[in-house]
């Protein structure tokens, strides 16, 4: 037994345990205690993370001529922490008051069902990051694939619903486009382990490569919510009840990530990637990947800056920056897959820490329509700061950990020589600032509306998990180190050269990055700032949040005082009309293509005349004979000689 | 080949294409069933014809004959053992069918193919819950013709 | 090992006897049929347990002391044998218990039951052209004796379609005689490289292709599948779509290994092939009625067999054999849900709260129908996409972008299903289902009642079915080389010669002209 | 390697003489716009007076601690910001960051103003934050393509590094023409000039961030203003210009950089929010890109 065997029986075993106890009160503090010992075991193969042995399952399968195996290497186990830490902090947020006011909203069975769909997603994602070859790849893909379909079909809304179904489909899609490429992969190499399959590649041409990669990457791609796939993801991320939706927002697309990497990043390897030019562009596979990442930062992104709702907000932008992480990786070198694969746990520290906040926010005042909110920052501060601290990291800006992702992409992207890709990301970065502070601004400033004047500040059992994060947002902006170190080794795995890293970030002749040094001076500059600010001059008076004036008139507070619908109204002007919902168009054409075709079919089922049905197979298989190789007069001979016996 | 021949298997392919064409253009389920039949009739003649021989006898070996076997041209006997069965079998079709048509009429109230098709997609839409049943007293224009069949129908039952 | 032949005599006598032995005792005359199909069971268990070599030596049965060619025989190796112990567990299984009233169907079950075991054990295309005709006019009249009109006028459609398909079989078998004069399975086999392996044992194959393809629900001939499956019972729906479509689809393949050596004859089968999962799933997409869909899926999936017995080789042969036997487990146990389900889907909503464990099981097939891993309908469709990726040719190519596509055409419409049962906020039908009429009140037309309940014999078919696929996947290994073995008994064309003709170097095959 | 009390130097002096600098150049400022409108100016020490007597109001209205912190952070970011520049003699600490961290610091002070005053709940104050981001994506753009090109030329993000190089070659505008003319853009835009100062809006103070500002809170801007002068002269001087070899020649450039902006804000009138994205999107980012071209 090793420990991989233990954590996924252990994680199996809980699974067997939450899903016959899930009715009881005692579950929520059950399952808090199963994730953390399940994280125990995983820290337990913490070598993985400083360049250790592969770990391997001692069980394996036999089937149809195939060994089914799983094992741990150090790219899964950077993934599993990711996983295992946000399914901890998802379980202690849904263990207290959010989950008691979910257990009365709902039902004891649905909270129960909330637990059960968690462990199951965990349990999924451990066996697909295990996987050791690609059929044990697949089976764990479609286990996530049905996992995350359960989450999000828990909410029994008819939005979710819609939602969830749209998300299977989709998921479905990749799901067969992936098997297409595991048995071309399989006819093409013979095999389907990694190592054999690597070796594999090396024989195949071009081509082949290309139709490969194409499939990979439309398979992976749907489920991270690249374009023109990302559709599905938001609004299904978004729907999902609470403290579901945090773990999906946070983790659940990442594992698209992990796929892609694994197979086009190790197996495939990109120098065969890039060996491929795409006819009629200038661009090769790898570049194409590369912009495909670029695009899916910047229009999710500018659509997160139209939405309404805090949730769906977030939701867009959890797609939107899956593009840099697809965009760093694509790139190639080892600092930009650093950056890629270190924006995984960047961004799934903040962005849980933000659906935290944001249901957090809902759990206090039922809504999370930014037309229904505003000046909560008096009555919740700390859900504030812990959003302020999230928001700062989603933009990019020091002295967070999303800068420091970024900061690598950037570079990598400058030190390769890629001036559109580079502005596309910055692009991203600029809408995201923009859109992030409508959500502060429309949750936490500005007027607070009359029915929250009692809100208090969020219950202590979800300020812990969200605090929690917020420190380990800012600590690992501080030393980004720390995640190096593991990103160094999941970079070793999948063979690309290890980032040159040292505890504040990276050291490079041609300018470095020393987090360390940056925060320091950041906070010595605030120190100098509160220093001018709170001791010269005279004392400030406070006064209420309601004694505003407007045009010299002062205004109660029944009067709504609070500039939050259309808040870029100037750039939206200028923008607006660049919102065609293209996609939905084609997606709509899509299945206007497919209903028509089912008429057909359907017209076709119902006119047929039985007679003239055989009558026209005959003529079919005639025809077909006879144009086969244009030997009808063969045919005629052959009967007249038949019969003629 | 034998004029005979081409005569005989001109009848035999020509009694097919009867049958396939009347398959194909009636509309009415008992002249398609007769249809049937000639098209039936036309490959069980094709079928004989196959093993027939022109001057053959019938494939029995009398004592005497032992001696000069491949002197005598014999009918092939499988065929005919086949279209026996053939015809045997199809007989008990055409029953069946004519049958079902006799019951078809006396519900439905017609013999048109097209017309049955219809009702009978109607009826199942019906079952299903699907479409809803059309009322005696709708508009001629809503129910589509269907109306009288279906208080035929209704007032068989 | 010879009472094997009692398969068939001992159904075919029930049936004729049972009405007879109905005018005296009506009883008698219904322990009757049921016997038959026990001693069935009965007598394949035991040359199953007796004969533990059957699983690597098939058996030719001589029937009437003439030796093949001349004489006819049964051919039993392991996949004929399990299809004849299904013939009769399956006719068990789904027996018309409820109708009291009726032996003519009970006497037409156990006609059905021998037509189906002779056409899967027979070894020359005579008696199979028989059977095949003899299990249709089963059909038709079961389908037409489920009471209501539309049924008559389904079965009329069906019958025409079938009558004309057999016709056009009938003349692919005089081909084949004429061009080899002998209808000896074996026999055939042994000369079809030379003498059919031309234009016209192509031309003769699709006409086959044609006749059998309409009991196989293959394209186009298998426009009578919605309208029979929709208005008969769901218990012959399940028979028919479990166990005939496949007992068809196996004796099409069988001709096909045997007989046509053409690879054209298998590009045309998976033409077919394709365009009936494209036609069946698009269609199933848009009905709005459970059983139409479920008769449309079934189509689709059918489509999906001959796809994959059009691959050549192990791969393709494995394929098939697997998803033909899945969707025989999934697809009868579908329409026994469809039970309590008939009906517009809509009618649906909010099942699921008051049949919780239904719907479960609803889902845990349908999971396995589209291939989710790790369920064996995953591994069916593993080995299909894998054996049509290994081939090189636009139909395998098509066939890789189309089965697919299906796929998810088919996960959207049945997990729209789904949803629905999970509907909360509409508990009330959305659609007027006075007119839904139960199953097992089916006999008597105005007898309309809004029942939706299942008959318990149906959920415990449907119960274990999903346990057997649990099981399955629990046994993968054991299970993965039960088919590659049964592939590749089915797939031997020289194994089967030298099965019926033992002596085939010292006997001198004659020509019978 | 920098001693303890260099470092301690440049992070108590760098602060501070960017302060007077940009004193100074508020100044220049006044006294260009009062010679173009043909009248005297203010004194030498005007702009000092107008801090002190801001700071020393008696009405100072605080809408809670967002307002004082968004403030704080506002004057902070430039503090640190001038940390991260690097001037003559003193570029120790300049070297941990680079230009993209600059940038991105650069980012601080408005989101901090940004927070401040949205707790302001004045929804004027709102609309300018709104006005003010949206320029901020406006001319960023231009910028940081200048940025990229400029260090793809340099193949170095570190300022230093950058500076260096120029002194020993050529001033970045001579060899990057396009890119500077560029930059400049970007400036006025960075800098909040006219024809790109909707978001400030003087004219209209109930519209601008400034709306609920009082006493040491505009203090406090002004204060950041000046900053924000000095770190715009000097970051285009460290790119273009090659940075100073000595305080006297860096102070003739950054004031020059300074002053061309200035210049060109005082005879222009002001754009709508999206005519300012549209012109910014527009001409910079292409000449930026051909720019880039010769670059590459």
């Amino acid at each position: 037994m090793s420990v991989l065997d233990d954590l996924l029986l252990f994680t199996a075993l809980a699974s067997v345990a939450i899903i016959v106890l899930r009715r009881f009160a005692f579950i929520s503090k059950f399952s808090v205690v199963v994730y953390v010992l399940a994280t125990v075991l995983l820290i337990k193969m913490s070598a993985l993370g400083y360049g250790g042995e592969a770990v391997y399952s001692s069980f394996t399968v036999n089937v149809l001529g195939q060994v089914l195996q799983w094992r741990f290497d150090a790219l899964s186990w950077f993934f599993a922490l990711i996983t295992l830490v946000v399914a901890l902090f998802t379980a202690l947020f849904m263990s207290g008051a959010w989950g008691d006011k979910y257990r009365k909203e709902h039902s004891k069975e649905a909270y129960g069902l909330l637990q059960v769909a968690l462990i199951l997603n965990v349990l999924s994602m451990l066996v697909l990051l295990a996987s050791g070859d690609l059929l044990s790849l697949f089976i764990g893909w479609e286990l996530v694939s049905w996992a995350s379909f359960m989450m999000m079909a828990l909410n029994p809304d008819k939005v979710a619903r819609k939602a969830a179904i749209k998300y299977i489909v989709y998921a479905m899609a990749g799901a067969m486009a992936i098997l297409m490429a595991i048995a071309m992969t399989y006819n093409m190499t013979g095999s389907l382990d990694y190592v054999q399959v690597m070796q594999g590649m090396a024989q195949l041409n071009n081509s082949q490569i290309a139709v490969l990669v194409s499939l990979y990457a439309i398979g992976f791609g749907i489920k991270m919510g690249v374009i023109p796939f990302h559709l599905w993801q938001a609004t299904a991320y978004a729907e999902t009840p609470g403290a579901g939706a945090v773990f999906m927002g946070a983790i659940s697309a990442r594992m698209g990530l992990y796929a892609l990497i694994l197979v086009i990043v190790q197996i495939i390897g990109l120098t065969r990637v890039a060996a491929i030019e795409i006819p009629y562009t200038f661009l090769d596979m790898q570049n194409a990947l590369a912009w495909v990442g670029a695009l899916t930062t910047i229009i999710p992104t500018y659509i997160a800056l139209k939405q309404n709702d805090a949730r769906y907000l977030l939701a867009w932008h959890g797609v939107g920056q899956g593009g840099y992480m697809l965009l760093g990786v694509m790139i190639a070198d080892s600092i930009g897959t650093a950056g890629g694969i270190m924006h995984v746990f960047n961004y799934a520290t903040y962005q849980a820490a933000l659906f935290m906040t944001v249901t957090a926010v809902i759990y206090r005042t039922g809504t999370s329509n930014f037309s229904k909110l505003g000046g909560l920052v008096t009555q919740m501060p700390l859900t504030f700061m812990v959003m302020v601290v999230s928001i700062i990291g989603l933009a990019g800006i020091p002295p967070m950990n999303g800068f420091v992702s970024k900061w690598l992409i950037y570079r990598a992207l400058l030190l390769d020589g890629q001036p559109l890709l580079f502005v596309a990301a910055v692009i991203g970065t600029l809408g995201t600032i923009l859109s992030v502070y409508k959500l502060v601004h429309n949750t936490f400033l500005g007027q607070l509306r009359l029915e929250h004047q009692d809100v208090r500040e969020a219950p202590l059992s979800m300020l812990i998990p969200m605090l929690g994060l917020a420190i380990i947002i800012f600590a690992t902006g501080v030393m980004p180190g720390v995640v190096l170190d593991w990103v160094a080794a999941a970079q070793i795995a999948i063979g690309i050269a290890p980032v040159e890293h040292n505890l504040g970030g990276i050291e490079l002749v041609q300018g470095g990055l020393n987090m360390i040094w940056v925060t320091g001076v950041m906070f010595y500059g605030f120190a100098v700032g509160a220093i001018i600010f709170y001791f010269l001059g005279g004392k400030s008076k406070h006064i209420h949040q309601y004694d505003n004036y407007a045009g010299g008139h002062f205004l109660t507070s029944k009067v709504r005082y609070h500039y939050s619908n259309h808040f870029y109204a100037g750039l939206m002007h200028l923008i607006g009309g660049w919102y065609r919902n293209i996609f939905i168009k084609l997606e709509y054409a899509l299945v206007s293509l497919v209903s028509f075709m089912s008429q057909l079919s359907e017209n076709f089922y119902r006119s047929s005349q039985p007679a003239m049905l055989v009558a026209a197979i005959v003529m079919l298989a005639l025809w077909y004979i006879m144009s086969a190789d244009g030997s009808a007069p063969v045919l005629v001979q052959g009967l007249q000689g038949g019969m003629s016996k | 080949m034998p004029a005979i021949e081409v005569v005989l298997y001109s009848g035999a392919i020509g009694l097919s294409i009867i049958g396939l064409t009347g398959l194909l253009l009636l509309n009415n389920v008992f002249r398609m069933l007769l249809a049937l039949v000639i098209l039936e009739s036309g490959v069980n003649l094709l079928l004989i014809l196959s093993g027939f021989r022109l001057a053959g006898v019938a494939p029995v070996i009398l004592p005497e004959q032992l001696s000069n076997l491949s002197a005598i041209v014999m009918n092939d006997p499988v065929p005919q053992a086949l279209v026996l069965t053939a015809i045997v079998i199809g007989v008990g079709v055409q029953a069946l069918g004519l049958a079902m048509i006799l019951r078809i009429k006396a519900q439905y109230g017609t013999l048109n193919m097209l017309k049955i098709r219809e009702q009978l997609e109607f009826d199942l839409a019906v079952q299903s819950g699907v479409a809803t049943p059309v009322s005696a007293h709708s508009p001629v224009s809503l129910a589509s013709g269907r109306e009288r069949q279906l208080s035929n129908h209704k007032d068989e039952q | 090992m010879d009472n094997i032949v009692l398969l068939v005599v001992l159904p075919l006598l029930a049936a004729f006897l049972m009405p007879v032995v109905a005018r005296s005792s009506e009883v008698v005359a219904r322990t009757l049929g049921l016997s038959v199909l026990f001693i069935s069971i009965g007598i394949i268990l035991n040359v199953w347990s007796q004969s533990g070599q059957i699983d690597s030596q098939a058996v030719s049965i001589v029937i009437g002391g003439f030796l093949p060619p001349l004489g006819i025989n049964f051919y039993v190796d392991q996949i004929s044998l399990f299809f004849a112990l299904a013939v009769p567990v399956m006719v068990l299984l789904f027996w018309p218990w409820h109708r009291a009233t009726s032996i003519r169907e009970y006497s037409l079950m156990m006609l059905l039951t021998a037509s189906a075991s002779g056409l899967i054990l027979s070894g020359d295309l005579f008696n199979i052209y028989v059977f095949y005709e003899l299990l249709g006019i089963a059909s038709y009249s079961l389908v037409a004796i489920q009471g209501r009109v539309s049924a008559v006028a389904a079965s009329f459609r069906y019958l025409l379609m079938g009558s004309v398909g057999s016709v056009m079989m009938l003349l692919g078998i005089a081909i084949i005689y004429t061009q080899t004069g002998t209808l000896n399975l074996a026999h055939l086999s042994l000369l079809a490289p030379e003498k059919l392996n031309n234009m016209l044992g192509l031309a003769s194959f699709a006409l086959i292709l044609t006749g059998m393809g309409v009991k196989a629900e293959l394209f186009p001939v298998n426009s009578w599948v919605p309208e029979v499956y929709g208005s008969v019972s769901s218990n012959l729906a399940a028979l028919m779509a479990g166990l005939l479509s496949k007992l068809a689809v196996i004796v099409i393949v069988r001709l096909l290994i045997l007989l046509f050596p053409q690879p054209e004859a298998l590009q045309l089968m998976g033409m077919l092939g394709i365009l009936g999962v494209l036609t069946g799933e698009l269609v199933a997409w848009r009905s709005r009625d459970f059983v139409r869909m479920l008769s449309f899926s079934s189509i689709g999936q059918l489509g999906l067999i001959f796809l994959a017995f059009s691959i050549p080789g192990e791969m393709g042969m494995m394929a098939g054999i697997a998803i033909a036997l899945h969707h025989m487990l999934v697809k009868p146990a579908l329409f026994m849900l469809a039970t309590g389900w008939r009906g517009a889907v809509e009618n649906l909503s909010g099942v699921a709260r008051r049949s919780p464990f239904v719907v479960l099981l609803f889902i845990v097939l349908i999971l396995s129908l589209l291939g989710i891993p790790p369920l064996p309908g995953f591994w069916a469709k593993y080995l299909l996409m894998v054996g049509l990726s290994s081939q090189d040719g636009f139909i395998y190519t098509l066939g890789m972008i189309i089965v697919p596509l299906a796929m998810v055409i088919e996960m959207a419409y049945l997990f729209k299903i789904v949803m629905i049962m999970y509907r909360k906020d509409n508990d009330e039908p959305a659609v007027n289902n006075s007119n839904i009429v139960d199953d097992s009140n089916i006999v008597d037309d105005s007898n309309i009642k809004v029942v939706q309940k299942h008959s318990k014999w149906g959920l415990a078919i449907a119960a274990s079915v999903a346990a057997m696929l649990i099981a399955i996947v629990l046994q993968l290994q054991p299970a993965s080389d039960k088919l590659l073995s049964l592939a590749n008994q089915l797939s031997d064309r020289n194994y089967y010669i030298s099965t019926v003709f033992p002596q085939i170097h010292t006997v001198r095959m004659q020509s019978i002209k | 390697m920098t001693s303890v009390t260099e470092l301690l130097a440049e992070l108590l002096l760098m602060p501070f003489i960017a302060f007077v600098v940009g004193l100074a150049m508020v100044l220049m400022y006044r006294k260009i716009a009062a010679r173009l409108q043909r009248r005297i100016g203010p004194p030498l020490l005007q702009p000092i007076y107008d801090i002190v007597k801001l700071y020393g109001k008696e009405t100072q209205i605080s809408h809670g601690l967002i307002h004082d912190i968004g403030l704080v952070m506002a004057v902070g970011g430039y503090v640190a910001a001038e940390i991260f520049l690097p001037v003559p003699g003193m570029d120790g600490i300049a070297d941990k960051g680079g230009i993209i961290t600059l940038s991105y610091v650069l980012m601080v002070p408005s989101l901090g103003l940004a927070l401040g005053v949205g707790q302001c709940a004045n929804p004027n104050g709102s609309i300018g934050i709104s006005r003010a981001l949206t320029a901020m994506l406006a001319y960023d753009i231009p910028f940081i393509i200048v940025v990229f090109g400029v260090a793809t030329h340099y193949q170095s993000t570190s300022l230093v590094g950058m500076i260096e190089y120029q002194q020993i070659h050529q001033w970045g505008i001579f060899e990057m023409p396009l890119l500077a003319v560029a930059g400049l853009f970007a400036l006025q835009g960075m800098m909040g000039k006219q024809p790109f100062e909707i978001y400030v809006a003087p004219a209209e103070i109930a519209t601008g961030p400034m709306v609920e500002m009082s006493g040491k809170y505009m203090g406090g801007l002004f204060v950041m203003q000046t900053f924000q002068l000095y770190t715009a002269g000097v970051l285009y001087t460290s790119l273009f210009l090659g940075g100073g070899a000595n305080w006297f020649e860096f102070l003739v450039k950054i004031f020059i950089v300074v002053a061309i902006p200035m210049s060109v804000a005082l005879v222009f009138p002001r754009y709508r929010t999206e005519d300012m994205v549209r012109i910014m999107w527009k001409w910079p980012v292409m000449v930026a890109l051909i720019g880039i071209a010769f670059v590459l």
